[in-house]
């Protein structure tokens, strides 16, 4: 069911919409934490960036979006991936290496995909993925479908080239798109004022003419709000937007990056927490009447038991074929 | 079969592939209201509307990036490059995102596109503007390179390249754009990864491709006029290289000659080299030499480019040198 | 004598400015005329763009900086060169690839250098040297000079990346330069409201807390007034600025391009024609009663002369010798 | 003489070079408050203050670029890449700007800048960020490359690069930074351009150089337990070569394998080859052969991964092979 469709005014589809919301940001949490276990197992390898914090992000955007519009993701993609109904048990597979994984082991972390969900990939080069998602939507707006893309990069991506020129075409072309800049105020170990001139990330879109907002990323409901009404925009008018989501990251940048340290302090770290997107969402539906604790605990343990056989699955499955390494490097 | 120049078979593969196919469609600056900045897609803005031909800002990395992306949603786009120096600006979308697309989506997506554009020299365009970078996309597994030395093969190799479903590489040329040859009506398609024997010979074996593929059939003859009878091999394709044909003349020939437009270091011309003395070793009665640009940035002043160009006598004297007539 | 030093109040100094302005357009000016001239005559080859109908720019602008100060430019550089006081002889004997020219005959129209005089080139990728200028300005800056840095470059490198990513760092590090966008309305063909979503360059500066202007480039003084306050702010607080400076091109892009066509019509270079920078000093001047006819013609005469001599001298001069081949590749 | 590891050797290096000449900065995103991505910077910007070790966004084209032009403006710039991969958007700056300036301003203006960072793969960072460049910067001339395999070869070779002249790319090995060796303290230059024979034979040469110095001479370990005796060389520097070390070498043997971590087609090692048969023909008893990446965009899966780099195992078959033992 297409969630642009569910009337805000109709309290019951509301609160399932919400409650479904909060499933999804509980599976990432869970999904993430599961995650970092493994790693430290070294069932993981690589670089694998958590989602952590940044739940409400994904899960908001993409409830205001149509399953067939287009995602694309930088490397710190495993939250939309799993958002987007990717089986948890393929994305755990991937991070795995599997030949079960959504990229057949081959792609990792960095690089989940699943084309037949329009989930467009992770793109490791930051940055690199503005210009496609522009491309995406210029074949929706070409094939004259009401496609919307969606692109979520972070904020450190706002001072490379990249983002300027995807903009400036996605603007002069009328691209059905929305950029969405995650600012979770750090690009690795760089605090963003340190290295742009401006923090303001929307203000960008004065130079490009484009429609913008700046919005809680901490709130859920909030991005689902601005996220439809930018998709709005994009399929009705073709008409870009730029989405500047104020989030934060609880986790360090990688899985191999410290949570704090010389860049940013544990009481910053600390205070935010206090922000959980995820509690704050609970406490919401508790105050609303729609789920009380035990009714959250169940969703906990529904999703906790989705991340175990995920895990299980992932275990079980076998490493790509050696044949494998030689297959599509070309399409016959 | 009609007589076209270099430009206009390049336009004709374009404008038949656009009729037939509604998803190709052409980007790149100037390629719409200003006919291409080499006129290789004249008319076809008049023809497809701006739909289909796309005039971009000067913004390489994105567009190739755009293109890519409409590639990713199933479109068949063809990326025109002002020149390929450039596509320097662009690498990371030709290596990092359509090169690797398929492979790192486990197969899930592939990549019909094609970025074309002239390569290498022209006429004292200076150093920033005279790069031809044959072996720098050669070496991407991922990509396909071709680079047509006649009107027909531009012709045949574009159409081949627009309906491959992987990124294909088509190095043009500035200098060939007005040179004349037959070219076959309509279907006409140049198998990618195929040389093409241009004269056949006994002595030695001179591989070229694009540009220098003129440059050698005219050492060739003057060869000729020396008693040196010469096989002619242009590649045609880099990525992949017909290794058969290569081996093929070389048995025959037992020696060779590699000529190419680029710099010596890790150029094109290594690898040719590299394949035949692996697999042809025993055959071999001399090493093989090559001729190539001099290992210098470009120079503007008109004699000292020269200088830095292969040259039909260049070719000549490594011939004769790998016959040891000298 | 740094022209900085001039008092604006000064009315002989001021006089003796305009007319060393006018001495330099109708310089520029007729030194591209016989550029094209030469160029027909196969004398010069390759990329050949002339100046001519943006003479106020170079002329404006480098009155207002010191001998010390670094210039650097795109390929249409012919101009600040001569502006910047190569000898016209040097210039033209690198137009024709001799080796008495200011880069040895080695780099030819697009790439003059002289770094003597801190001309630091003729760059020809559209945007790579505009973080050369921010590299430059670093530079200064690190040595705790009061050099300033100033880049020309055309509005169709704004759409790049690269002058994105110059001018934030610029803003974030404090860096002397002046970033001085030629809006001349078209690159090559293209229009500039048909490829740039936002057609005042000036605007970009809000995305990088840059102090910016727009200028009239046909007015000589403005520019002139223009960078000297944009000169200020950098040597004195380390300032950058983005000055717009909206001219036209009186010819073809290059010498192998179109005077107009489908991309202009001849009726809007005709009008555009009117506004000539260098009509409009000579007017003036006579207005002031600074110069009389005669004495523009003379300095007309004059100047003619001096490209005659130019060309006279590039024409006698000899060719790189053939070990200049290999020359230069690597400093030993 | 100490033992350090790579990563401190090279920090070392930038630490001296910074303390000699104040003209000398280190430039990059996270060289400073965070340490260096892979710490190679430790305790710089304490030491020499963010004047000289500057963070900066992630704009690599342009934080390159501003490199270039500190250079042209006498300052002796030290640009860290956080990866090779990243600087495929920089290319242009490399290219155009710092490998052109010297030569198309005739001479005036030198060029007095470094890049450096890890190349090549790691471990299982898929397909992006596994990349080796080796083939495409020694392709170009106007830069020096270098590749150190050892800490005293990073120390000496990246001061060598600091005092240069000349744009030198200087090509580490994440998988290098922690592995450990004797250093010499304070002044040591390794001069670039000058292989190193790291083991001595006489039945076959192995040619190597950055990490895959290490596993050629596990090969060649395991190649004397099977009675064969190889020369190990390390190149070093891959722009320039040192050919007279090569050839040197392989007069002796006779026999040569060429072991690159990159790609196979149009790779660095295609040039050693190109360099020994036209230069040894006569001296050669078999073809050279070559070790290098499978020829694949890297995949994720550790497993893959090991089958498509280069190993010990695969240098011993090919040596074997070119000593016809199998
Ligand atoms: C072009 C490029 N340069 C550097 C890197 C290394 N790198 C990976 S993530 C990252 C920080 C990105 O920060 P941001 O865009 O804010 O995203 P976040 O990680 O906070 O989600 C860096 C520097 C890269 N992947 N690509
Ligand atoms: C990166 C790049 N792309 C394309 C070109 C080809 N080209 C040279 S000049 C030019 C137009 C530039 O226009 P503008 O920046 O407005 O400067 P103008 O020529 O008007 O002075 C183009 C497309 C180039 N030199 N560099
Ligand atoms: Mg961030
Ligand atoms: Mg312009």
């Amino acid at each position: 069911m297409a969630t642009a469709a569910v009337s805000a005014k109709d309290t019951k589809a509301q609160a399932e919409l919400h409650r479904r919301m909060l499933r999804q940001m509980l599976l990432v949490r869970r999904f993430e934490e599961k995650t970092a276990e493994c790693y430290a197992l070294g069932k993981i390898g690589g670089f694998c960036h958590l989602y952590i914090g940044q739940e409400a992000v994904g899960v908001g955007s993409l409830a205001a979006l149509r399953d067939d519009d287009y995602v694309i993701c930088s490397y710190r993609e495993h939250g939309q991936a799993l958002i987007r109904g990717i089986p948890p048990g393929a994305v755990m597979a991937e991070l795995f290496g599997k030949a079960t994984g959504c990229s057949g082991g081959k792609g990792g972390s960095m690089h989940l995909f699943d084309a037949a969900r329009h989930f467009m990939g992770g793109h490791g080069i930051v940055g690199g993925h503005i210009p496609l998602a522009a491309g995406l939507a210029f074949a929706a707006k070409y094939r004259g479908t009401d496609q919307v893309c969606i692109c979520y990069f972070g904020e450190a991506a706002v001072n490379i080239g990249a983002f300027h020129e995807a903009l400036n075409m996605a603007s002069v072309w009328k691209l059905p798109v929305i950029f969405l800049c995650e600012n979770n105020r750090y690009g690795m170990g760089t605090a963003f004022e340190r290295v742009a001139a401006v923090t303001d990330v929307a203000e960008h879109a004065c130079s490009y003419d484009m429609a913008a907002e700046l919005v809680n990323g901490m709130d859920v409901l909030a991005v689902y709000e601005a996220t439809k009404r930018a998709a709005d925009r994009a399929r009705k008018g073709g008409h870009p937007t730029l989405l500047e989501v104020r989030t934060y990251r609880f986790m360090g940048h990688s899985m191999s990056d410290p949570l704090h340290g010389v860049y940013r302090t544990k009481e910053e770290v600390e205070e935010q927490k206090k922000r959980d997107p995820i509690t704050q969402l609970a406490h919401k539906l508790k105050d609303d009447g729609v789920l009380d604790q035990a009714a959250i605990d169940a969703l906990d343990t529904e999703v906790h038991a989705e991340v175990e056989a995920a895990v299980k699955f992932a275990d079980e499955s076998a490493d790509p074929a050696p044949e494998a390494l030689t297959m599509h490097v070309l399409a016959d | 079969m009609a007589t076209l120049t270099y430009r206009d078979a390049l336009n004709q593969a374009l404008r038949e592939e656009m009729q037939r196919d509604p998803e190709v469609f052409l980007m790149g600056e100037e390629v719409g209201v200003y006919q291409g900045a080499y006129k290789v897609s004249r008319g076809l803005l008049e023809e497809f509307g701006s739909k289909r031909v796309v005039d971009t800002p000067i913004a390489e990395l994105g567009f190739a990036g755009v293109g890519v992306g409409a590639a990713m949603g199933g479109l068949r786009p063809v990326i025109e490059f002002m020149t390929w120096n450039f596509a320097l600006l662009a690498l990371d979308q030709i290596v990092n995102s359509a090169a690797k697309m398929l492979y790192m989506s486990g197969g899930q997506l592939k990549m019909p596109i094609v970025f074309r554009g002239p390569n290498g020299a022209a006429l004292q365009l200076g150093a920033q503007h005279s790069q031809a970078w044959e072996s720098w996309f050669a070496h991407i597994p991922g990509l396909k390179v071709v680079a047509p030395a006649t009107p027909a093969d531009a012709k045949g190799l574009l159409k081949s390249a627009i309906r491959d479903d992987n990124p294909v590489i088509v190095l043009e040329g500035e200098m060939l754009y007005n040179t004349k040859g037959d070219v076959p009506d309509g279907e006409y398609l140049t198998p990618i990864g195929k040389a093409d024997l241009k004269r056949t010979g006994t002595d030695v074996t001179l591989v070229c491709h694009s540009k220098t593929v003129a440059l050698t059939l005219k050492a060739a003859e003057q060869l000729a006029e020396q008693n040196v009878s010469a096989d002619v091999l242009d590649l045609r394709s880099l990525r992949p290289m017909d290794e058969a044909a290569l081996l093929e003349s070389v048995a025959k020939t037992n020696r060779c000659v590699v000529v190419e437009e680029g710099w010596p270091h890790a150029g094109i011309g290594a690898q040719v080299v590299d394949i035949i003395q692996r697999d042809a070793f025993d055959q071999l009665d001399a090493p093989v030499l090559r001729v190539t640009q001099a290992d210098v940035p470009m120079p503007y002043n008109k004699q000292l480019e020269r200088l830095a160009k292969p040259s039909p006598e260049k070719v000549v004297a490594a011939a004769r040198r790998v016959l040891y007539l000298d």
